[in-house]
């Protein structure tokens, strides 16, 4: 690995060509304003800077060099040709406060994909500003509990979630002040209906859902969990993160939902850049549209324009400075276009397909799948318990010893339910080739571990660095470099 | 189908391997009744070079005009090398770096990053990101509140002279938890906040009070007084800041005797474009005493099974996929990449660099400043010193102003009036390191000629009636 | 200093370790009256952000304009790909790949090119690249003089129809060795050659005939007869073609029995953009028999020290570094970069992808045609067909009609008139996949426009006087 | 290392964002011109693509990787703002046969290109069109030719060429139908002046120089040959390649030259792109500007236009189909104006400083130097042939063996005419501590040359492939491939 860049920081160097010359030293700022020390940023040439990142980026797994089929995430290919009209400099350089008149060209695009979601998920209203699927969450829980209020039902102080979730859900119920109620999942994967019936009343404000559930199966009670939870007066939250098993499909309105989120960066396309950003737009219906957080854009005639809390007086607000990822938004607008409506449905189509045929084949090779009499949606779960058991190898030897074979690993230990669970997810953008030659890796790991255990243990082998020490990490906290 | 590799044959080779017939078939389980029909109207497919022409003509509507718009999103000239190298496929396509030893270029970075950050800030330690500066600032009082379960206080003080855009997040954000936000107006001479203000709104035990730094109304606030105050309040000092400042103004860790505990902000300015208004992504800095309520992902250095440096995501069990419900906070996917862009920034300029740019900026807006307001009716509003950033007061409507400047290519600033009608007419005006003399000057004579123009008559009908603008 | 990393403490160090305590020490050895003493005016240097501003003018001036130029240089789609990848550092930045075990990613790439190149045209092989169409036609010409040492000839038939510019390289860079070319006149009617005029040139023997397709003016030649009919003289048959058309029309491989023996062409329609006529590359294609005599580098599959495959650059004995004065050619520095682009390119696309951007192009330009040579006093001057570019006379000074086009942003075609004077006032019209139905009817509009404007009289004062055009 | 593309080829996949729809297949084309077998181009997805050339870029080492001390080659950091300025739109579609109206912004840059070159050249006239070095050789013998011919000298069929010359040299003359003379170089690395005086004559049509020599030293006796040469009636060609070393320092027009070319892609920084394209403007004295090369960029009024053989009748014509590679012109124009006057005397300075210091380390630690009483120029070169003979190492094996220590090896075995030699040109955009480092590996080297031989022997060790059979691939040609 790359030393760190302070290692090469040297006093007086800096990269020239980027700073501006002739500055007067001498300022009108009071003196006790001032900072009189250097804040240790490296001082490097413009050379070094190139050279170490880039050799950084090489020490990276990504969609542009591995295979990623990591559950939940939905690691498909991020079109570079959207990526290369996102930055055009029409759209780089443009203040988000510049005046409506000269922000047609980017409102155009806003106002078209706002169609376009309420379109795909048979929702009346959406707005785009959240930044990512869990602010989305927030939005969505939060417009929850303005309509209860609204309705001054003050006593909702409830948010069911199935114990598959993703830890974004509880999380976001409890950051909007709710109390989280579990609820279990029964053997075919889907919500364990008697479970739900006992805990659903009054105090309930709703309920949140993952459709296809984060157990890679579709929730086949979904209409009997929204009349319970309906007639109970709660709402149905719906986490977009797996929208891309049923694009063009079904419809989360059609479901019943009442709000969701879409993961930008999951459902369209836009790249996930080691972290973020991704975008988390929330679609709802009709009866949650006054609560819609600002702004929105709107159009009258030919002109687009903004719609803030003047005009929407019961908006829960707003959620970013400005109006969230707006270089996001173009991009899966960019997206939407490029797929059109045929396109989209074949999302589904090929994502669904990928995963049943690698799930076929690993079934096949004597894996074991965690809902064995299920179609898998876009993804699905195998659990290497009995491998755990009987070769004393977990799914985190197999997950880094996959490494080994240049393919990033799926998503391990989660759903938390399904013990030394792998979520494979392997995206409608993968070809049969690969997903044969990852089926094979993990057959031979298994092999591996029959006859050299060691070997799958301490793997990765062949990485920048062998197995790391998290336990260390979190011990004894290293969390920012010191020159001695 | 664009993106989607399957040749005929793979697709009747998958099938009977899943045995099945159609891919129809897969969706079995999918109530019939509950199926898409006839989905409404969407567009049909473009190739890349049908949505290029799209995209190039919109890009077209919106570009060519000279900023001096500032308001919580700077133009700074940012090195081509920056998004180049970010851009990489390596750094642009790969995930949250879960799988550490598959990751180690973002990790590394990360911790770059983080050193970078908090030795920005002056403090001990820093995240990996927040969504943006609002949410930064949300998370900030939501941890001072955590923090501050002694005294059980949640009351904020929240000064009106913060971006009103940030004042709305945290307010949709904390409020949610039932967080109390005291406004504090600041003083209308200084645009600063004062101690008798704040002395006035101390009937309560307070949780913390946010510093801005400089405030929004581009204002230098004396940030070791209200630090110290707000110390001896037995509350946390919450700063916010512009982080390029921080080169050359005093750093939240060194306000005051005991420094700002938090810090927070936007990072755009440094190597993020303007982008319409994002991504962008907060950061956030505290001392290393409140490091378990901290939000967001943290990287830590460790070792690997041969004793060789190595990053893992550390800190793990306060966040949202282990600690669920109680996790400090619902973040999930950040904004890695912007970090990434901004560290390779930070690096490119350096210590000196950074310094360089603060300083020509608040030199070119002292000169814009001195020319403004040698216009007729053109008034300086605040007295005291500011960093890049003022505000003016135009003897006509702000809005008729902006219009006309549009006209001549030039975005001439935030409206006020609508944020602080008790301004007036008020125009805040920015300039960074981008503008020369030339630009300068030719924004002078625009803003003139546009205030020389006779009919005053004609201010409100000439607005286009159903445009609006952010506020 | 840009981009120069030392700080004054390394100079020092350095120094001392050379002993010298100057820099200008080092240079003792230059006697001291050369030197430099004041150098001329060059300009002040500029920051990157100063060059931005200068070049985004100097790049404005140049663009918004439709083109309908083609003549040797044609814009098609580029997929963002291509140049993302084939821009990355490790591409961009590498030198030739001589270490070749530091190199396999050039090597490989290059290795790929070859057999797509090879089999675009039909021939066994491809080197790695030429500077481009023209001095690949130069070299295609000294080959096959080489080869044809038996017959003695240095007489080539370069066709008039062949591109002017590229005969006028060819004489420039062959003639040094007092190779003769003989100019074929072409069919004043099919704007193609025709076996009878050749038959006129040979009385004499001749080394090689020079067989264009499309031929410059657009224009499909009848390959298989010609290529029979040189072969029957015991000369070599060489192509030169626009690759991209290849995927259309019949590959020089499999011209008449036998083949052509040598093709050769410019690259640039395979993913290379227009940026003023160059970076372009050169291909060069032979059969497999030849390859001893064919100029540049070129990569072979081989296998390393543990039997596993890999790639180095072979061959080398043809060449100037090892050959010397009798290498095959001078040429070292190729277009490595421009051929990792095509590679990309043609990889994205595949043999349907090209295959349709050719015949789209061609149908684009059929249309295009059918519409100008329906405005009142425009005619297309030869018979026959033609692949995506064709010549109209126009009854105006040609000249004048593409000044008037420009002032409706539009780029009107080559003007014939120079190069073949003979013909009149033509225009060399060219479309591809880039331009949409609603551009050609824009293009029919303007020039009808033109052409219908009442002052001949005007034509020639219009001109600028001292703006001249290429040729 | 990757499996070649055509692995990974499937009929009837592409990647079909790219591709226009709808096209009729119908043609009015006869049908004996059409083709009717497919090409064989592989047959892949998008991602498949990007997938592929972003790995195979991983197994290259360049300048933004690697410390790349390539003697002769000038390998330095390639501005990346310069790269980026160069593709804007503005340029990229810009068409050569554009009306000079619409080119003001390209031929305003070639034209200040021009000044700029003759400014640091010494010379008269500049055309920019040649596209690399060695076609600037071709036209500037081309145009000694040509002024020998216009003054009816016809007898003047040699060019002479020390031995030290890099191959183009040679090669140009010979293709530019002259005979090469070579003349010998003596001890301190200069050329003999008897040999030399020995071979001038009525023959001589001139003699291709570089100074600094490709030996690492500035030729000293430079005026007297200048002068020998001239008084045969011969003239002087100035081989650019080292030009890095000498920039703002000393000019070629004042030591004698007469014609000279200059390679942009080492002196003015533009990339190499492993390989090309590169750039060989030539700059000629008074007497050879009436036979330039054409097109040139001329100025009337504030307007630019092409010079062509119109005005200019006497020029040897065209060297490319259009006016050379002028996005490799715009960006050394934008390097040149980044540099301005002092920064390219810096250059020259630094370029000399780092050499002179690797060189006095590498001394220091026993290597032998192969003119060590010379001053290095921006290059020097060591000789391993002690240590070929004692360790029975060669400069290859050591070559290989720096490339696992992460650098790339400088140029070996040449010039010809010294044993077992490495000709290193560290450049003046790399640090101290590259340069320690790289002088720090090469000791090692040597170090395990004696402990552990082979290891050196058989070096590379740790890239994609191990030591490649060259000779193989000259014997057995695999130059494309060939499905099964
Ligand atoms: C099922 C599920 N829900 C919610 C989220 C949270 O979305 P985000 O990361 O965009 O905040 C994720 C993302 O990983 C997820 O997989
Ligand atoms: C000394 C010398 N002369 C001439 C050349 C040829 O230049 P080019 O490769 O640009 O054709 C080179 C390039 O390697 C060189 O090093």
């Amino acid at each position: 690995m790359s030393e760190l860049i302070f290692k090469l920081s040297h006093h007086g160097r800096c990269a020239t060509a980027q700073i501006p010359r002739h500055v007067a030293q001498k300022t009108t700022i009071p003196s006790h304003l001032l900072r009189n020390d250097e804040p240790l940023l490296p001082e490097v040439s413009e050379l070094q800077v190139v050279r170490h990142f880039t050799k950084l980026s090489r020490a990276n797994f990504s969609i542009d060099t591995q295979f990623y089929p990591l559950g939940s995430c939905t690691m498909k290919y991020n079109p570079r040709g959207i990526h290369q009209l996102a930055m055009l400099e029409g759209f780089l350089n443009h203040h988000p406060f510049s005046l409506p008149i000269n922000s047609q060209g980017y409102l155009s695009c806003a106002y078209e994909l706002q169609e376009i979601l309420k379109a795909v998920t048979g929702m009346r209203g959406v707005s785009l500003t959240p930044m990512a699927g869990a602010q989305g969450e927030f939005a969505g829980v939060a417009m929850i509990r303005a309509y209860h209020h609204a309705r001054s039902d003050l006593t909702r102080t409830e948010i069911l979630v199935p114990d598959a979730a993703h830890g974004t859900n509880p999380a976001t119920a409890a950051q909007c002040g709710f109390e989280v109620r579990e609820i279990p999942t029964d053997k075919e994967g889907n919500v364990d209906l008697d479970s739900l019936r006992k805990v659903v009343g009054p105090k309930t404000a709703g309920i949140m859902l993952t459709n296809p559930s984060t157990l890679g199966v579709f929730e086949q009670n979904i209409e009997e969990i929204a009349s319970i939870v309906h007639e109970a007066g709660g709402l149905l939250y719906y986490d977009g993160a797996n929208l891309n098993a049923i694009l063009g499909k079904v419809r989360p309105g059609d479901m019943g939902f009442d709000v969701m989120h879409i993961n930008l960066h999951k459902t369209f396309a836009t790249p996930h850049g080691g972290g973020g950003p991704g975008g988390g737009p929330v679609a709802v219906s009709e009866r949650l549209v006054p609560f819609l957080p600002m702004p929105i854009v709107a159009k009258k005639e030919e002109t687009y324009y903004w719609l803030t809390g003047k005009e929407c007086p019961q908006t829960i607000g707003r959620l970013s400075a400005f109006m969230g990822n707006a270089g996001i938004i173009l991009r899966a607008y960019m997206y939407a276009r490029m797929l059109g409506k045929e396109g989209m449905e074949r999302v589904a189509e090929f994502a669904t397909l990928n995963a049943n045929y690698l799930l076929a084949k690993l079934k096949a090779a004597g894996f074991t799948a965690a809902y064995a009499n299920r179609r898998a949606s876009h993804e699905f779960i195998i659990t290497l318990k009995i491998e755990a058991k009987e070769l004393q190898i977990t799914a985190l030897d197999v997950a880094k010893r996959l490494l080994d074979y240049d393919f990033h690993a799926p998503t391990m230990y989660f759903p938390l339910l399904v013990p030394e669970c792998l979520l494979i997810e392997p995206t409608e953008t993968e070809s049969k080739e690969v997903l044969d030659a990852f089926a094979d890796a993990l057959i031979c790991i298994v092999q591996e571990a029959k006859i050299k255990p060691d070997l799958v243990r301490t793997a990765p082998h062949t990485l920048s660095v062998r197995r790391l020490d998290e336990v260390k990490a979190a011990r004894e906290l290293d969390l920012v470099y010191k020159e001695k | 189908m664009p993106f989607i590799p399957h040749s005929a044959n793979d697709i009747k080779e998958m099938l009977a391997t899943i045995d099945v017939t159609s891919i129809e078939q897969l969706f079995e389980e999918i109530p019939a009744h509950l199926r898409v029909k006839n989905m409404p109207a969407i567009p049909e497919s473009l190739t890349e070079m049908e949505l290029g022409r799209l995209m190039r003509s919109r890009a077209e509507q919106d570009s060519g005009l000279l900023c001096f718009i500032g308001a919580g999103a700077y133009e700074h000239h940012i090195p081509a090398a920056v998004w180049h190298i970010a851009g990489r496929g390596e750094f642009m396509t790969a995930y949250t770096p879960y799988q550490a030893e598959a990751s180690q270029g973002t990790l590394q970075l990360l911790y770059e990053y983080q050193t970078m950050m908090a030795s920005l800030m002056a403090l001990d330690i820093s995240n990996a990101s927040m969504y943006d500066g609002a949410t930064a600032l949300a998370e900030a009082i939501l941890m001072a509140v955590r923090l501050n379960r002694k005294n059980k206080s949640n009351r904020i003080l929240l000064p009106s002279c913060v971006h009103p855009f940030y004042r709305e997040v945290v307010k949709t954000i904390v409020t949610q938890q039932g967080i109390e936000l005291v406004d504090v107006p600041f003083d209308e001479k200084t645009g600063r906040l004062s101690i008798e203000t704040l002395e006035k709104m101390t009937h309560e035990e307070i949780a913390a009070l946010v510093i801005p730094q400089p405030n929004f109304l581009g204002m230098l606030e004396e940030v070791d007084t209200l630090t110290d105050w707000v110390h001896a309040k037995k509350a946390l000092a919450i700063a916010v800041v512009n982080p390029m400042a921080m080169a050359l103004l005093k750093a939240p860790g060194q306000w005051g005797h005991a420094g700002a505990d938090i810090a927070c902000g936007e990072g755009q300015p440094l190597g993020v474009p303007l982008s319409s208004g994002g991504p962008y992504y907060g950061f956030l800095c505290c001392k290393k005493e409140l490091a378990r309520q901290l939000p967001g992902r943290v990287v830590g250095r460790t070792v690997d099974l041969e004793g060789k440096q190595g990053f893992v995501l550390t800190m793990q069990a306060r966040e949202q996929h282990i600690r669920r419900a109680k996790a400090t906070s619902n973040i999930c996917t950040n904004q890695g990449l912007l970090v990434a862009a901004s560290t390779i920034y930070m690096s490119l300029m350096g210590p000196h660099g950074l310094r360089q740019i603060a300083l020509i900026s608040h030199q070119n807006a002292e000169l814009l400043q001195k020319k403004l307001t040698a216009i007729k009716g053109v008034e300086l509003v605040f007295e005291g010193p500011y960093f890049h950033e003022f505000v003016i007061r135009v003897p006509r409507s702000v809005e008729f102003v902006l219009h006309q400047l549009a006209k001549s290519k030039m975005q001439g600033g935030f409206d006020l009036s609508k944020a602080y009608p008790h301004l007036g007419e008020c125009l805040l005006v920015c300039v960074t390191e981008t503008k020369t003399a030339e630009d300068i000057d030719k924004f002078v004579t625009a803003l003139a000629s546009v205030l020389s123009c006779e009919d005053h008559s004609r201010d409100k009908t000439e607005k286009t009636e159903h445009v609006r603008t952010y506020l």
